[in-house]
């Protein structure tokens, strides 16, 4: 059977630890076979291009060449950044022999040595494309009746990937709901930014993104904002407070990772899956399943 | 047999003579070439003068020339005279080569010894090469003076009817019940404001009652072999399930058939008609057609109202596809564009927020027989808007959609601007990129919508939603866009978005070009023989394009087309019979093996194979010199004429002085 | 001889994988600055940065705050009618500017890049408590009250480590950065 | 002294495309390497393939075929032949023991002066890095090349 190099990305050590748990829960159950690269590195996010163009390829190019290595055919990241970089190394390396020669260059000091060989993944492709929904809506037993969730598909999932489908206007991901037996609602800024790597750096700006998110979400009465990325999940949960002070706002709805809701629906046990864990409770999700 | 070859280098003021040494370059060809044949070498300010003709001329009758060699401008511009001159004195006109030392090298280059160094390299090529050319004759082909005119828009009628009128026959086919075009579909044409139906209808009359057009509705090409003068055509008349013969264009048939349907192509899906219908109420011709996909009766056996009520019998359930042949001398396509489909941009929302329209919806909600009555309306059909923003370059100026600008969509979005204002007294928004207005009375007419308070933002618009943010924004589309010219990013709320489509060329234009022989640009749009001198003509001779077929234009542009072509048409009948250029390729029936390997690399299909003789034949009437299959036969035996081996491969050594005589070491 | 380069061919330069793309190109339409949702931060919208790059503003670019509010959403880039990355040139400014050390005052941008840029050097992997103290610094003790309920609330929750990790290969790692990079020997 | 070496270049254009590109290069007065000598073909797919090792054996150093972009055609669809062509010639040529990127296949419409231009520079300093190509010279040196392939052909006999 196929093994997918999983590179889970720092945040999933850290703040997204319920991303990890729950991928790995639902993988499991799903039948498929993640194995995380040997001793990754940190990929850069979107914080290092600003300071070196090369060496953020190189960082990337680092967990590519890793995982070459150990032999893998395909590269799945659950982090939207983190996909988005590989994605793009792995293309520009393809496409440009000089840039290849440069990081190769800098890889020899590690012993590496990639070829931009590997197809990149976002874990929601492979799930979605590689199971299937058929094959996932057979496994459902607590289907999510009723519950009306904001499809949030970011911005790097999607961007600047210009052969993607539909940019604009993708629907993969309501179909994932539908499967699960949820209500996707119709989420006018599904593919707006969160204001993720500017939420240090711009907290005013970030913040209005993330009203802007949470308020689309609640004028169309979702239940729940189900997110691809950590960076978006943190933003939209562990900064709603703080909107709420900034906007006199009174946001308290759940943000949970694509993954959970699979898990939930999957009928693994909420504990697994990292539930609880969030600032804002995701407990109210659980009843429609339950 | 050693030629006498003449050798003439062009000053041509200082364009020439500034960069290169032409008197180094004439005295160079004259003492290195004459092994080769040069008898004379002369240098002179304007070869293409009256003079320097004369030059020539007088050389050749009374040097004996039997070449000729030019060293001057780009054959491009001066090769008709020189070869025009060589006739008048008794030379065939194929014997004389131009060496470009203008273009390529005293404009290209600036070093005066690097430039005189390549001129006598190119003069050195010209001159190996001459010696391989042969003597050519024109091909003359006899003409037939009937001409096919392919689509019923305004460009197709305007061509139809010049031959027509001129006296000569001429078959118009439509793909559509109707012709007509979209011209039928708008209310008001820029910038004058008069009714399109006004002045489209009698035309169409016109075409419909002319003596010299057979109409064929409901028709389209499928097939066309032959060349220039002799094309033999084959059209398919769809089943109309109408009898023409006995149809009186009453009616009845469309009032009685009780099934409706959403008409997607003349009403731009805001409209009804009926399974059985005319497109339109001027339609031409008035014969229904059936629509037998959403016709009762091909569904369950069961109506027939339409034949039940027919007073003349002239319903024919039965009817079947018919094939005819035609020949024709010329063939013009006017097939027109396709709007484009504003689903592709999902940012606009169109198809998802119901009040946001495409252009051709627009257009056909003004007109007073329309869907509804001339009366502009949101989606619901009866509220009115307050507010409507007309979003410019929807799918036109942009690398992820099309590229080129589509020409029309500034007028049309001035014209629409106006007339909401003019029946709805709402506020108009127009947000562009760039306002283009460049013809007669356009700009006036832009700035009669200025005066009439008409909003402009130049910006592109990023996003049309729904989702409100603000009070005033509750229940509104709302269009964002950067007003570029303060810097700010503004959100518009509108009851009513307009988009400004662009044009596209026909979905199946490719298809359509390689039924005639003729290419696409880039951009899709069919490629016209030169884009300046001469924009109706193709790259095959006999087929001419007129109208949106060759890139986007407005209404008094493509009749221009039209016109033009049926005058190039015209002056083809007139001459009876046509020359081609004899650049062909042939073959030599007695080396050819029979591998067919020539036959397929044809694009215009002038390679048939002789199955009794096992060898192949190009038919030079069809062949148009491109030489491929010249190059690409393994036995040598294919050979073109003007652009032989023997002269490619002379011009090679001659360019790297592989002529020169060897010099002693 | 030298040549001195436009400041749109400087910026160009800076986007290597990309290979400089068209700034040249630019329309002037707006989609970037219609679609940017951080526009209303910037001092100058996208478009206009990219009007004073090419009539060789290099001030003005420098000393606006455009490029630091960008959030690297791409939506602008997707959009732009020229195919211009705009976004990778918001990057390529970003690097340009902290190269020549020149940039609007109080921004934290610069110094998080920094930051960033360090932790990973000093152990491979990025950790979400070394990189609060940057914003605090800069954002003064009302944001530090702020930071201090949310760190507080996350680590309640098990979701803030208490230590940084490290990846094993990490000297290797370094010799590689090492070759892009000057860093120095020990960390 | 370090004299630079020129090479020499011969160039295939189409009629209608690449080399109205040239006379629009020379009309816009653009100022590229003189080192290019055209040849006009009705068509790029005219270009056989002898052609170019014709010029490459007496004395060029590289060769320079162009023709319309793909899909632009005049006659629809000749110059995708052209390609092909092109591509084999690589292989021949690799196997002759000629650098391949002697040979270059270039689109230019009639509207790419400036193309035009710009990749006849860039055409010639490739070459010029490749030194040059010898080819003609040792045949010419020979006399009769014919002469040698017999003797080869004796001695293999």
């Amino acid at each position: 059977m196929k093994q997918y190099a999983y590179y889970p990305g720092c945040s999933l050590e850290s703040l997204a630890t319920s991303y990890n748990l729950s991928t790995l829960e639902v993988a499991q159950k799903l039948g498929v076979d993640l194995k995380e690269i040997k001793d990754w590195n940190c990929c850069g996010a979107t914080a290092y291009f600003p300071v070196d163009e090369l060496l953020a390829y190189t960082l990337v190019a680092r967990n590519l060449a890793l995982a070459e290595k150990e032999g893998f055919g395909e590269f799945v990241a659950p982090c939207s950044a983190c996909y988005k970089n590989a994605y793009f190394t792995n293309a520009y390396l393809k496409k440009d022999p000089d840039l290849a020669e440069h990081i190769n260059y800098a890889l020899e000091a590690d012993n590496l040595h990639v070829n931009g060989t590997m197809k990149i993944r976002h874990l929601i492709e492979v799930f979605i494309e590689d199971v299937g929904l058929e094959e996932i809506g057979k496994k459902i037993t607590h289907p999510l009746k009723g519950l009306r969730v904001a499809p949030y598909y970011g911005c790097q999932l999607l961007r600047p990937r210009k052969d993607h489908e539909n940019v604009e206007n993708p629907q993969f991901f309501e179909s994932l709901l539908s499967a699960l037996g949820a209500e996707p609602v119709d989420y006018p800024s599904k593919t707006r930014c969160c204001g993720g790597s500017l939420i240090v750096t711009n907290r005013k700006a970030a913040l209005d993104m993330v009203h802007i998110l949470l308020q689309d979400a609640v004028n169309r009465k979702a239940d729940v904002i189900a997110t691809t990325c950590p960076m978006c999940n943190v933003n939209l949960e562990v900064y709603q407070s703080q909107v709420n002070r900034e906007f006199g706002t009174q946001f308290s709805i759940p943000v949970m990772y694509f993954t959970q809701l699979m898990g939930v629906a999957l009928g693994i046990k909420p504990g697994k899956l990292g539930i609880g864990k969030e600032l804002v409770s995701g407990e109210p999700v659980l009843a429609f399943a339950y | 047999m050693s030629e006498r070859i003449g050798v003439y280098v062009c000053h041509c003021g200082t364009n020439i003579a500034g960069t290169v040494d032409v008197v180094d370059v004439a005295n160079w060809a004259a003492e290195k070439l004459k092994h080769q044949g040069v008898v004379i070498a002369r240098e002179y300010k304007f070869m293409c003068s009256s003079l320097g003709q004369e030059l020539i001329e007088k050389d050749i009758k009374e040097l004996g020339l039997t070449r000729v060699v030019v060293a001057a401008c780009s054959p491009h511009l001066h090769e008709k005279t020189f070869r025009t001159a060589a006739k008048n004195a008794g030379l065939n006109p194929y014997l004389v080569e131009l060496a470009s030392i203008r273009e390529q090298v005293s404009w290209v280059h600036t070093d005066k010894a690097v430039a005189t160094a390549k001129s006598k390299a190119v003069v050195s090529g010209a001159v190996s090469r001459v010696i391989e050319n042969v003597a050519l004759d024109e091909i003359k082909v006899p003409i037939n003076a009937n001409t096919l005119v392919v689509g019923g828009g305004i460009a197709g009628i305007q061509s139809a009817l010049e031959i027509a009128n001129a006296g000569f026959h001429v078959y118009l086919v439509e793909r559509e019940p109707s012709i007509g075009g979209h011209m039928a579909q708008f209310d008001k044409t820029f910038p004058t404001l008069d009714c399109s139906a006004c002045i489209l209808t009698p035309r169409m009359v016109e075409a419909g009652t002319h003596p010299n057009i057979t109409l064929m509705t409901y028709s389209e090409v499928v097939n066309v072999s032959g060349y220039i003068g002799n094309f033999n055509v084959t059209i398919k008349q769809k089943a109309r399930r109408v009898k023409t013969d006995l149809c009186t264009g009453c009616g009845i048939c469309q009032e009685k058939c009780p099934k409706k349907v959403i008409d997607n192509v003349y009403e731009a899906g805001l409209g009804y008609r009926k399974a059985v219908y005319t497109p339109f109420a001027q339609a031409v011709p008035n014969f229904p057609v059936m629509d037998v996909e959403n016709c009762i009766y091909f569904k369950n056996g069961k109506c027939k109202a339409c034949e039940k009520f027919c007073p003349t019998e002239a319903i024919d359930f039965t009817q079947q596809d018919e094939l005819m042949d035609v020949q024709v001398g010329n063939i013009i396509l006017a097939t027109g564009y396709d709007l484009f489909d504003a689903t592709r941009i999902p940012q606009y929302g169109y198809g998802k927020l119901p009040n946001v329209f495409t252009s051709l919806e627009f257009e056909r909600m003004c007109n007073a027989a329309g869907p509804t009555e001339g009366k502009i309306v949101l989606r619901d059909m009866k509220t009115a808007p307050k507010t409507v923003v007309v979003v410019h370059c929807v799918g036109s100026r942009d690398e992820n959609y099309n590229k080129y600008c589509s020409g029309i969509c500034c007028m049309q979005s001035l014209k629409f601007a106006h007339l909401v204002m003019e029946r709805t007294g709402a506020e108009v928004y127009n947000c562009y990129i760039d306002i283009r207005t460049p013809f007669k009375d356009y700009e006036e007419f832009y700035k009669r919508v200025l005066e009439e308070g008409g909003h402009f933002i130049r910006g592109k618009v990023a996003e049309i939603t729904d989702a409100a943010r603000l009070p005033e924004e509750e229940g509104k589309l709302i269009v964002q866009v950067e007003d570029t010219l303060i810097g700010k990013q503004r959100r518009i709320p509108a009851d009513m978005v307009i988009l400004a489509a662009g044009l596209e060329p026909r979905h199946d234009a490719k298809e359509v070009g390689k039924l005639f022989g003729i290419a696409c640009g880039t951009s899709g749009w069919y490629t016209e023989r030169h884009p300046k001198l001469d924009p109706v003509a193709t790259m095959t001779e006999g087929i001419y394009i007129v109208g949106c077929v060759q890139g986007p234009k407005d209404i008094p542009a493509s009749v221009a087309q039209g016109a033009a072509a049926s005058a190039r048409v015209l002056g083809k009948i007139f001459q009876k019979e046509v020359a081609l250029e004899p650049i062909k390729a042939s073959i030599n029936q007695e080396t050819c093996s029979g591998c067919r390997i020539c036959n397929g690399l044809c694009p215009f299909n002038a390679i048939a194979f002789i199955a009794d003789d096992m060898v192949s034949e190009i038919n030079p009437a069809l062949c148009q010199g491109c030489g491929t299959c010249v190059a690409a036969c393994p036995a040598g035996a294919i050979s073109g004429t003007g652009f032989s081996d023997g002269q490619i491969m002379a011009q090679i050594d001659g360019l790297l002085f592989r002529n020169l005589e060897p010099v002693e070491a | 001889m030298s040549i001195e380069l436009s400041f749109n061919n400087e910026i160009a330069n800076l986007m290597y994988a990309t290979h400089g793309n068209p700034i040249k190109d630019c329309l002037q339409c707006g989609i970037c600055s219609g679609t940017c949702p951080a526009a209303e931060f910037m001092d100058h919208t996208p478009r206009v940065i990219i009007g004073l790059i090419s009539a060789g503003y290099k001030d003005e670019v420098l000393a606006s705050n455009t490029f630091w509010s960008c959030a690297s959403c791409y939506h602008c880039s997707v959009r732009c009618p020229a195919g211009i990355d705009i976004a990778d040139m918001m990057y390529a400014l970003k690097r340009y500017s902290m190269w020549k050390g020149r940039h609007q005052e109080g921004l934290i941008g610069p110094a998080f890049s920094e930051s960033f840029v360090k932790m990973i050097v000093n152990s491979g992997r990025s950790f979400e408590p070394l990189l609060a103290p940057t914003y605090i610094f800069k954002n003064g003790p009302q944001g530090l009250v702020q930071e201090a309920q949310t760190a507080t609330g996350l680590m309640l929750k098990g979701r803030m480590p208490l230590l940084p990790r490290k990846i094993k290969g990490l000297k290797k790692f370094q010799n590689m950065v090492r070759r892009i990079i000057p860093i120095g020997e020990s960390s | 002294m370090t004299e630079q070496f020129e090479p020499t270049i011969i160039g295939f254009t189409c009629n209608w495309c690449s080399y109205r590109a040239a006379d629009l290069a020379g009309t816009a007065r653009m100022k590229y390497a003189p080192n290019v000598r055209l040849i006009r073909l009705m068509c790029s797919g005219r270009l056989d393939p002898t052609f170019v090792l014709r010029a490459l054996s007496s004395g060029a150093d590289g060769v320079m075929i162009t023709g319309c972009h793909p899909g632009e055609c005049h006659y629809i669809e000749q110059n995708y032949k052209a390609l092909r062509r092109y591509l084999l010639l690589q292989r021949v040529l690799k196997g002759l023991g000629i650098e391949p990127e002697r040979v270059k296949l270039v689109w230019a419409s009639a509207a790419e002066g400036a193309r035009f231009a710009s990749e006849t520079t860039a055409f010639v300093e490739e070459i010029r890095k490749l030194g040059p190509l010898n080819w003609g010279k040792p045949v010419a040196e020979l006399g009769n090349l014919q002469e040698e392939i017999s003797k080869l052909e004796e001695v293999r006999a």
